[in-house]
């Protein structure tokens, strides 16, 4: 199981998050080893088309791409125990009125017999997205952004779980990383995603922490790339002219890096400069295998949308309870993985080489311990 | 005071002042771009000095201008005919995309070069004819057709490399952004080329003097025999061509095909091509100007990421400069119209 | 007649969207003369001309030329075989050159190598406007920077060039869609000049336009069209005014023309007055009074500064010197709209660019400069807007299928009266009167004199910048002429005190 | 005299249906999604339907005359966004000092609608008193704008609990329309009003005809058109409202991607963009057109992939469709 140990090096911070969620200590930890067993799914159940869907925010982002294949692993899953169903992706094109449009809209194609994975596009319109679908019925769950002031309990039992990988502690985590690679004092270099993003927020944020522990590190330049791979190579060419020194190259996702990698490349300074991203972009892992980049973060696109749904699946086939859940089996952080030079080869071999392969019967073995 | 003066004058020699006034304020309208060019280096220079002004930061800059430039002299055709084009983000970005999944690539065993190359052009420019027919034959405004268009577009993009995009491994191809000739970078020259290409259209074709007559008028083109539509529509069908070489340049430059090639450059190209002085109105301006645009937009953003403007505020800096730089050119008094 | 015969066109009919505009005309042209071709606005000469030029094929009918059957599908065929036009719209390409224009199309003739050869362009454009008496234009200028006579001259050197492009011996037929209304009076003869030079070397003319002195000036043999059907042919000899207007409208003609039986003597009342107004560079030092009931005719030529002087009064532009009294209050206008607040509207000279608004229906067009008058508490009666338009439609004779009708369906002398319906349905009581009669027909003419009449009688004044300087003379209880951007006369014009033109035009000039 | 005679205007069926296209292109739309989808019609939907197109809607009304004019406005999505930050900031503003969630709703609204109305004065005075066209003077301001919203705010905020009230209304439904539509709906029918029965609505349609007329036959050109700037403002400010309520939160990117939609809707339902021609009342087919073929798409469940290009084919079809050609002598461009 090359799969467990990656996951092993999960982050402090996500855990730190998925702490956040006990609030109370139920040691039932039969709950981690529950199974889907077909056999209990009643009939009429099975017969039902169900509408099954994953909300995302564009098709730029190849880790968007992930959960998308997700959802498809999932559903070959549900086509082997004989689910009718019906698969659909909503983008919303990074718009909070048409994510919000969009779920209302399958909500209402489905009658209630639908299940949603969502990755809303700002925390503040989670709960909108979730009311639409609790109105009709359905049951959803939602990954990363969400208030804090809100909880899956508000709306029971159609919010069925919230699953949060820590934006915080990525950007912390990568920051770390890059930092370390450059004995702890220099130049860099920052590149934001898209103004006003949550996400992006939040990335940043933990970069802040991470400034704070290590006092020698200078930010020589910080601008918005708009997560865009072409603006981050405009941005990290015009910057090398002014500080052609800098040691490392913070970015807020892989797709920006790689312009950042670009633009080294012209300049003739691959590999010297560090470079980290999130995502796991395929171009960005390999990077790190050249030794081209420092970091990057995993989230585990296919297992946030395959496991999110087979749990909202659970729910809806009542297999589950959503009530009778425990809080942290509610509200947690799945495994995210930062990858490095040290790890890059087995990450290479589990996921770029070969489709990793998930048993979406065991529907909670995608929380993180 | 004034009026002391007047008074003293003859209507002949107010008016010999008038008509020097006013081909004052010409000259100050058709240099005003350059002018505001030259301000804009300047500035940069006294607040960044070597920084900004260094062969490498000028090496940058035509890196960072030539996608621009492509993409605005496609559309500065379109706009002189008073047509609109906001098909690019989606044309530049297919096109690319297509062009990364056909050459030597990550994604597939596709390896046909510079074949690979000419199909994904051929594919913007097929894109830009079937825009212009629409737009001629079905009469509806280009605003719409190419708006559909984009979206279009930009699904076939993400068709093409359904999820992850495909990097380029071609070596020609990965050598290509590093590679100058004469200190100017590879696909600097590509886009110079290109604007030599439209210099001869525009000045030394006969379809270059359509294109201003029908921008001005086409009822006018149209009597004296001049099949306006073709016009229109091998203009549009160029465009389509110069956006497909500005998206195998961005693919090129980024090694890497996406649709996000594309993505934010219709604004600014509009920009550019207005701020040159070509009239939106049709039948004005021209290539020329659009290169002067184009560098203004260029130097402008890389001359404030260079000053490290707090970014939230960056974009509302850009905008008042368009405006300033606008105002200079346009002329002004009360029989005027502006749309 | 020993003449060759050129062109000639048999029963010619022509239809539009269920109207008939040509119901079977016909139009023989013999080599080396000038045809006149004369008939109301609606008559159908402009259907002709464009038939002719290839703009739009004919209904039925046939047509030869250089005695073999001719149908050009485009104007480029037509030109071919040797017919050129000059068309009442202005047909240049401002923003070309002058040289780019007269070869417009036919750029191919002049490539080499794949590159348009422009100096050898010029060099053609030199010569081919020497030919026309116009060396002194830079063919390399570019047409925005000419003024309006000179395009129209570039114009027609553009016509006589394309026609002979190719043939030099065969004949040509050039036709002039009313040429000489921007034209002033110098400018109109050397135009006759070059037409008679034209031919003099057996090349055909066909000259449209409504001031009758002209075309019995100009022509050999004049052509009358009334409602899309022959009216008659005479030659010149044989014509008069008197004889065209009866043919033309069909009743007998009134020497009365404009109406001066009833013109009425001014009221003692100034309404406006301007005190020593100025535009910078245009003109100057201009006094004008303006009283209750009259009729001030300004005479000049075009340059005068007599159109300016206008729109100054009526605050399109502001002046730069001198002062501006209203009903004794001191204006300063930066618009139009705070003139009609002071009862100013003035009727514009370039109606397709200042007059008509073209996508909008006849009622609407009238109601524009009145629609707070039409409305009640604010909100607009679209009864009393149909019912002003169907008033003023009847009043004027407006061709239209019916107040809905768009604008732009209506020929240029029925929207003219639209225009002038819109005036004088608005509650100015100081109207300015832009060449109101430019482009309408003779009977229209005499209806716009009548009614002009009308309002002064009520009380109202009126500024006239007449089409001719007879119109400007027979309708002005006083008439100020203009040269140079200065007054250089002014002359009593009561009825039976008529100053003579000779003495008018020695001050123009 | 006798020929001249008007003839009472007979209704022209074919020229209404000419005109009409677009309501046959949402009666055409609506049956094909129905068949492909039989859920397009169910309850639900028609409800969300006729409550999601609210905010366009609005932002319609403001566009359309603007369209009249033959102008446009490219910083409409950017002001609906500053005015959605603005109006939650004051809200917060005033939450400690004023205790009624109402009436802190009304004064931020208030206050909100006077901040669009103000941008829009702006952007027409630079537009009419500078001659800028308004294509390029409003393109500068989308980034002006875009910049003003992320100063207020850089970050989404969502309604606090405690005001969470304020948006209750929203849900409201009248039959099966929403009453935010009828909302929108409202002002469109009197701002339509507006333009069809006084003297400054033909005005503007005047000025998109020939400006140069208009200003000669007295017509307060400039005033009328910085009006129409002004309540293009007003519209999204209001759009920002409905926005903001319906998402319980505000964004400063939030209007990103209405300006191009909203200007789609309004070339759909019929308005002319070289001005002079349009109607308000075929804006709001227009908004149906959009509204219908991203909501069909989703109940037809369309490969992610393809969504945009389908998209783009739908409206390129139902614009080629709706447009009118009735007018043979327009110029398109």
């Amino acid at each position: 199981m090359k799969l467990r140990k990656i996951t092993a090096i999960t982050l402090a911070g996500a855990m730190a998050a998925a702490t956040l969620g006990m609030t109370a200590m139920a040691a039932d930890t039969d709950w981690k080893s529950f199974k889907i067993d077909p056999a209990q799914i009643p009939q009429e159940k099975l017969d039902t088309t169900i509408s099954v869907a994953c909300s995302i925010r564009g098709l730029e982002n190849p880790y968007i791409n992930t959960i998308k294949v997700g959802m498809e692993m999932f559903c070959e899953y549900l086509d082997s125990i004989g689910q009718k169903y019906e698969m659909q992706v909503l983008d919303s094109g990074g718009s909070n009125d048409t994510e919000i449009n969009n779920m209302k809209q399958f909500a209402a194609k489905a009658n209630g017999n639908a299940i949603a994975y969502s990755d809303p596009n700002e925390s503040a319109i989670c709960t909108s997205l979730v009311e639409a679908m609790a109105e009709s019925g359905g049951y959803i769950g939602t990954a990363w952004n969400r208030e804090e002031e809100d909880t899956v309990e508000d709306y029971n039992p159609n919010w069925v779980i919230h699953t949060s990988p820590d934006n915080v502690a990525n950007g912390k985590a990568i920051a770390s990383a890059l930092f370390d690679q450059m004995g702890g004092k220099g130049q860099i270099l920052v590149v934001e995603g898209m103004l006003g993003n949550t996400a992006n927020n939040d990335r940043v944020k933990g970069l802040e922490e991470a400034l704070a522990e290590y006092p020698d590190i200078e930010v020589a330049a910080q601008d918005t790339a708009n997560w865009a791979t072409a603006d981050a190579l405009t941005l990290v060419e015009t910057w090398l002219n002014q500080y052609p020194d800098v040691g490392g190259i913070w970015c807020a996702n892989d797709n920006m890096a790689t312009g950042a990698m670009q633009a080294l490349e012209n300049a003739g300074l691959l590999g010297k400069v560090g470079v980290v991203g999130i995502d796991a972009n395929n171009d960005v892992v390999d990077a790190i295998k050249a030794g081209n980049a420092t970091a990057t973060v995993s989230s585990n696109g296919y297992l946030q949308g395959g496991y999110t749904l087979a749990i909202c699946y659970a729910a809806w086939a009542g297999l589950i309870d959503p009530e009778e859940l425990p809080l942290e089996y509610r509200e947690f952080a799945t495994p995210a993985t930062v990858i490095t030079s040290e790890n890059v080869d087995e990450y290479i071999a589990s996921y770029i080489d070969a489709t990793p392969e998930f048993d979406f019967s065991e529907i909670f073995w995608c929380k993180a311990d | 005071m004034a009026k002391e003066n007047q008074a003293a004058l003859t209507i002949q020699e107010e008016f010999a002042k008038k008509i020097k006034a006013e081909n004052r304020r010409e000259k100050v309208i058709r240099w005003a771009p350059v002018l505001v060019l030259v301000a804009l280096i300047i500035f940069f220079t006294i607040a960044r000095g070597t920084a900004f002004a260094s062969v490498s930061n000028l090496v940058a800059v035509l890196n960072q201008w030539s996608i621009p430039l492509l993409v605005a002299l496609g559309l500065t055709f379109v706009i002189m005919l008073g047509s609109i084009d906001l098909s690019i983000d989606g044309t530049v970005g297919m096109a690319g995309s297509i062009a990364s999944v056909l050459v030597m690539n990550t994604l597939n065993g596709n390896n046909f070069g510079i074949f690979g190359i000419i199909a994904a052009i051929l594919c913007s420019v097929a894109v830009g004819f079937v825009i212009g027919l629409i737009h001629v034959k079905l009469k509806v405004p280009s605003f719409m057709v190419t708006f559909a268009f984009q979206n279009i577009c930009i699904g076939i993009a993400y068709i093409t490399y359904s999820g992850t995009p495909a990097t380029v491994m071609d070596p020609l191809l990965k050598a290509l952004p590093k590679a100058s000739f004469l200190g100017i970078p590879f696909i600097t020259w590509v886009a110079l080329i290109m604007l030599a290409l439209c210099i001869y259209i525009q000045e030394f074709t006969p379809f270059g003097r359509h294109i201003y007559a029908v921008g001005t008028d086409e009822t006018i083109p149209r009597s004296v025999g001049i099949n306006v539509d073709l016009v229109k529509i091998k203009v549009f069908t160029f465009a389509g061509f110069l956006f497909g070489v500005a998206g195998v340049v961005g693919m090129i430059r980024l090694g890497q095909g996406q649709a996000g090639i594309g993505k934010d450059l219709m604004f600014p190209a509009q920009a550019a091509v207005v701020i040159g002085g070509t009239s939106l109105a049709g039948g004005k301006g021209g290539v020329i100007n659009t290169v002067v645009g184009t560098l203004i937009m260029t130097v402008l953003i890389n001359g404030l990421t260079m000053m490290g403007v707090d970014p939230n505020i960056k974009t509302g800096i850009q905008g008042i400069i368009i405006l300033v730089a606008v105002i200079l050119t346009i002329k002004r008094g009360a029989t005027v119209i502006s749309k | 007649m020993d003449k060759k015969l050129l062109f000639s066109a048999k029963n010619i009919t022509k239809s539009f969207y269920g109207t008939q505009a040509l119901k079977g005309v016909d139009l023989d042209i013999y080599e080396g003369e000038v045809v006149g071709l004369i008939g109301e606005n609606g008559a159908g000469k402009s259907t002709l001309l464009k038939i002719i030029i290839g703009v739009q094929p004919q209904t039925s009918g046939e047509m030869t030329m250089h005695g073999k059957p001719f149908a050009p599908a485009d104007p480029m065929a037509a030109n071919k075989e040797g017919i050129g036009m000059v068309f009442q719209e202005q047909s240049l390409i401002v923003n070309l050159s002058v040289g780019q224009n007269l070869f417009f199309g036919h750029e191919k003739d002049f490539k080499n190598m794949g590159f348009v050869n422009w100096g050898k362009m010029y060099e053609e454009s030199r010569k081919v406007l020497e030919e026309v008496n116009c060396g002194y234009i830079n063919p390399k200028k570019k047409v925005i920077d000419l003024n309006f006579a000179t395009r129209q001259m570039v114009e027609i050197a553009k016509v006589v060039n394309l026609t002979k492009t190719g043939h030099d011996d065969q004949k040509c037929l050039i036709l002039l869609d009313e040429p000489t209304s921007v034209l002033n009076e110098a400018e109109v003869q050397n135009l006759f000049t070059e037409v008679r030079k034209l031919t003099a070397k057996g090349h055909s003319v066909v000259f449209v336009s409504h001031r009758l002195d002209e075309v019995l000036n100009i022509s050999d043999r004049v052509y009358i069209y009334k409602d899309g059907e022959n009216a008659g042919n005479m030659n010149i000899q044989e014509a008069t005014e008197d004889k065209l207007y009866a043919a033309m409208v069909g009743h007998g003609t009134t020497t009365e023309y404009y109406h001066q039986s009833e013109q009425k003597k001014a009221q003692a009342e100034v309404v406006l007055e301007a005190k020593d107004l100025g535009l910078a560079g245009v003109f100057k030092h201009c006094d004008v009074k303006l009283h209750k009931g009259e009729i001030l005719g300004i005479c000049g030529v075009v340059g005068s500064g007599k159109e300016e002087i206008c729109s100054v009064i009526c605050g399109d532009e502001k002046p730069t010197s001198g002062e501006l009294y209203v009903k004794n209050k001191k204006t300063n206008y930066s618009s139009p709209a705070q003139a009609l607040a002071d009862g100013i509207l003035m009727i514009p000279k370039e109606r397709h660019a200042e007059g008509i608004v073209r996508n909008l229906s006849v009622a609407e067009n009238m109601a524009l400069s009145n629609a707070p008058l039409l409305a009640e508490h604010g909100i607009v009666s679209v009864k009393k807007v149909n019912a002003q338009a169907d008033e003023w439609i009847g009043k004027l004779r407006i061709k239209t299928s019916g107040r809905d009708a768009e604008l732009i369906s209506l020929s240029g002398g029925n929207q003219q009266k639209v225009v002038f319906a819109r005036a004088l349905a608005s509650e100015a009581d100081i109207i300015i009167l832009n060449h109101p009669t430019r482009g309408v027909d003779v009977g229209a003419k005499e209806e716009i004199y009548a009614l002009t009449r009308e309002v002064v009688a009520q009380g109202k004044s009126v500024i006239l910048l007449g089409d001719t300087l007879d119109e400007c003379i027979g309708m002005s209880n006083r008439v100020i002429v203009m040269k140079d951007g200065l007054i250089t006369g002014e002359f009593q014009a009561d009825a039976g005190e008529k100053p003579s033109q000779v003495s008018i035009v020695t001050l123009m000039m | 005299m006798e020929k001249t005679k008007t003839v009472a205007a007979k209704p022209d069926w074919k020229k209404i249906i000419m005109k009409n296209y677009s309501v046959l292109v949402v009666i055409l739309m609506i049956i094909i999604f129905t068949v492909m989808e039989p859920n397009f019609l169910n309850s639900m939907n028609i409800v969300n339907l006729l409550s999601d197109s609210a905010p366009l809607m609005i932002m319609a009304a403001g566009m359309t005359p603007i369209l009249i004019l033959g102008s446009i406005d490219l910083s409409l999505g950017s002001m609906c966004s500053v005015a959605n930050v603005l109006m939650l900031a004051i809200m917060l503003g005033m939450k400690d000092s004023i205790s009624s969630p109402v009436l802190i709703f009304i004064l931020a609204l208030v206050i909100t609608l006077a901040a669009g109305v103000a941008g829009g004065i702006i952007l027409g005075l630079i537009h009419v008193k500078l001659k800028v066209p308004s294509f390029i003077a409003s393109l500068a301001f989308m980034s002006v704008w875009d910049s003003v919203a992320l100063m207020i705010t850089s970050s989404p905020v969502k309604l606090p609990k405690a005001l969470k009230m304020t948006a209750d209304w929203y849900k409201i439904q009248i039959g099966p329309i929403g009453l935010p539509l009828i909302l929108a709906i409202l002002v469109i029918l009197l701002y339509h009003f507006v333009l069809t029965r006084t003297a400054f609505g033909r005005g503007i349609f005047a000025i998109g005809g020939n400006e140069r007329s208009a200003r000669i036959a007295g017509i307060k050109v400039d005033l009328y058109k910085v009006i129409v700037f002004a309540m293009n403002g007003f519209c999204a400010a209001l759009g920002a409202m409905f926005l903001l309520v319906k998402a319980k939160s505000s964004a400063p990117t939030v209007g990103e991607s209405f300006t191009l939609m909203v200007i789609s809707a309004v070339v759909a339902g019929g308005t002319s963009l070289v001005g002079g021609s349009g109607s308000l009342l075929k804006s709001i087919v227009g908004v149906f057109i959009i509204s219908i073929i991203k909501n069909g798409m989703n109940m037809v469940g369309v490969n992610v992939y393809w969504q945009k290009v389908v998209y783009g084919i739908i409206i390129l079809l139902a614009v080629a469709i709706s447009v009118d050609r009735t007018s043979r002598s327009r110029i398109v461009k």
